[in-house]
């Protein structure tokens, strides 16, 4: 009947799991925590979230996550969802979400494909005062 | 919620006690009772051949019809929501009713991507509704409330043991 | 059955639409129906603080109750069972009604051993539902129906997610 | 939402294993195998009724089981209920079932406690001719 989440910072990275049943009911149990983080870390742009122990998600549950996708575009960063099932794969196509968002098939997927970015910029910003 | 929490509902008929297979529950309105709605069609449709994935579609489109009920139809807050289901010529059969606000437009309420609700509101319940049943039919009077009937029958066709009359 | 399969049941009163924490069931009075209607209070039971031993308590009262109006409310075969819950003061209060032909004598037909039927049935319905139950009052009258309303709190006390206005 | 049941015949045992919720809609499907089976062998006398696999049991279950204590005494028989969880023992008790049936912890022991006498009297049996 609820939702449980489980929240982390890795650098720019904000990773979240989700277990349970999210729909109307429960949504603000994942929507809070996830906001609460991000408004204290300015230093996320990107979301992943594990939706491994999703056991329901209906409209509600898409909406929030793209309310999160948003957040991080806002930021100039991506969603990734990480391990969903084919039901969270289909609600994602049906509801367009699947065009904005991306997929992984595990965290570690999903923070290496995250990563290159920012070590790209990082290092190109620390070559910089050097190579002029 | 004045009067009788759960007066007759108005759209499910005397067609609905022919058969043994068959059940009217009313709820509040409340978003508590979304998983119970869910956990109830998800026991009837066990008389039902369906896989565990086709009981999941069901309770994702039953949970979205009363979410909309819970959302839309009552702006004062608080009225009751029938679910109501049938064993039909071998198929289920869903009906959620509420004696709300109702829907002016039925056909531009169905199109993806249509909210009256701003906000995070999706407006796809309806299309994720009917992408996850074979069947989904709105029966709305503006003022007196909305009725929608979903019917999903099991791919393997045949219902155990229901033995619908 | 005639007319409308789920009319408003008669003794589940206005009260019950008061917190978002009840429901009512309407189902034909059919032996198909009874681990539905156990899988329904059974459901709903799960927002209250409940052990999974309770809420077995609960399903087999219900179930005991909902047999009693299959084999005895309607002689002449169908008509419908009403199963109602609600969270009332931290307590689950249950009720299982039907429009059937009602029981002359009560204090003698909830005694153990007292069975208007002959063969296999024990008479042991109502002392069974009171056993594992907190209370149980029976209010029937002949040539109109019977309803036995039941309570039980969950042992650790409190109501968990149910916070009941 | 419906029962499965095993039966054997071990000599005068008739051993049977039920599994399941056993309700007013489901007692016919343990009563009518035990009936067929019992009527079919009229060496049996004893019925042991491992009920481990229960899972709901209300008092038209209970009446089942009573049904066949009765048929077992009309042979001289006893009935023997194994394993029975916390909750069959109670609905057992609570019925007034207890004072008939007997309880056993496993099938070998309900099988060995009806055994003796049975062996004791086809040992008497067998020496009868040799004795006087
Ligand atoms: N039960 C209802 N009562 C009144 N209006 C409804 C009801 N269900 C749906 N609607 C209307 O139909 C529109 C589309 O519904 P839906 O596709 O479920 O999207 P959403 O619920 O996200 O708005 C809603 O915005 C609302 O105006
Ligand atoms: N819903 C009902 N409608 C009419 N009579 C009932 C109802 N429930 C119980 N009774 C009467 O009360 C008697 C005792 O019921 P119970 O203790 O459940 O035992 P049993 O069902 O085995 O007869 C029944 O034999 C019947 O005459």
């Amino acid at each position: 009947m609820a939702v449980h989440v489980e929240v982390q910072r890795q650098g720019p990275v904000l990773l979240a799991r989700v277990e349970g049943d999210l729909d109307m009911a429960s949504a603000a149990q994942l929507r809070d925590p996830l906001e609460a983080a991000w408004t204290a870390g300015p230093e996320l742009r990107h979301i992943v979230l594990n939706v491994k122990g999703l056991s329901f998600l209906d409209s509600t549950g898409i909406a929030v996550i793209l309310g999160r996708y948003r957040a991080a575009l806002a930021r100039g960063g991506r969603l990734v969802v990480v391990d969903a099932n084919a039901r969270v794969r289909r609600m994602l196509e049906i509801s367009g979400a699947l065009r904005l968002v991306e997929l992984a098939g595990s965290e570690a997927e999903a923070l290496t494909r995250l990563a290159p970015r920012r070590q790209g910029r990082s290092r190109r910003r620390r070559r910089r005062p050097s190579s002029p | 919620m004045n009067g009788h929490p759960c007066p007759a509902p108005r759209r499910i008929g005397p067609e609905w006690g022919q058969s043994a297979h068959s059940f009217v529950l009313c709820i509040p309105a409340d978003p508590a009772n979304l998983a119970f709605a869910r956990a109830v069609v998800a026991a009837f449709a066990a008389r039902l051949d369906f896989t565990l994935d086709e009981i999941e579609d069901v309770k994702l489109a039953v949970s979205e019809m009363v979410a909309n009920a819970v959302i839309h139809a009552y702006p004062g807050g608080g009225g009751p929501v029938w679910v109501a289901g049938r064993v039909h010529d071998g198929a289920l059969e869903v009906v959620v009713e509420d004696r709300g606000r109702g829907i002016a437009d039925v056909a531009r309420a169905r199109e993806a991507g249509y909210s009256t609700l701003g906000g995070e509101h999706l407006g796809i319940g309806f299309s994720v509704a009917e992408a996850y049943m074979d069947a989904l039919e709105v029966d709305s009077v503006p003022g007196e409330g909305t009725c929608v009937r979903m019917r999903k029958r099991p791919a393997s066709g045949a219902a155990s043991s229901a033995r619908p009359s």
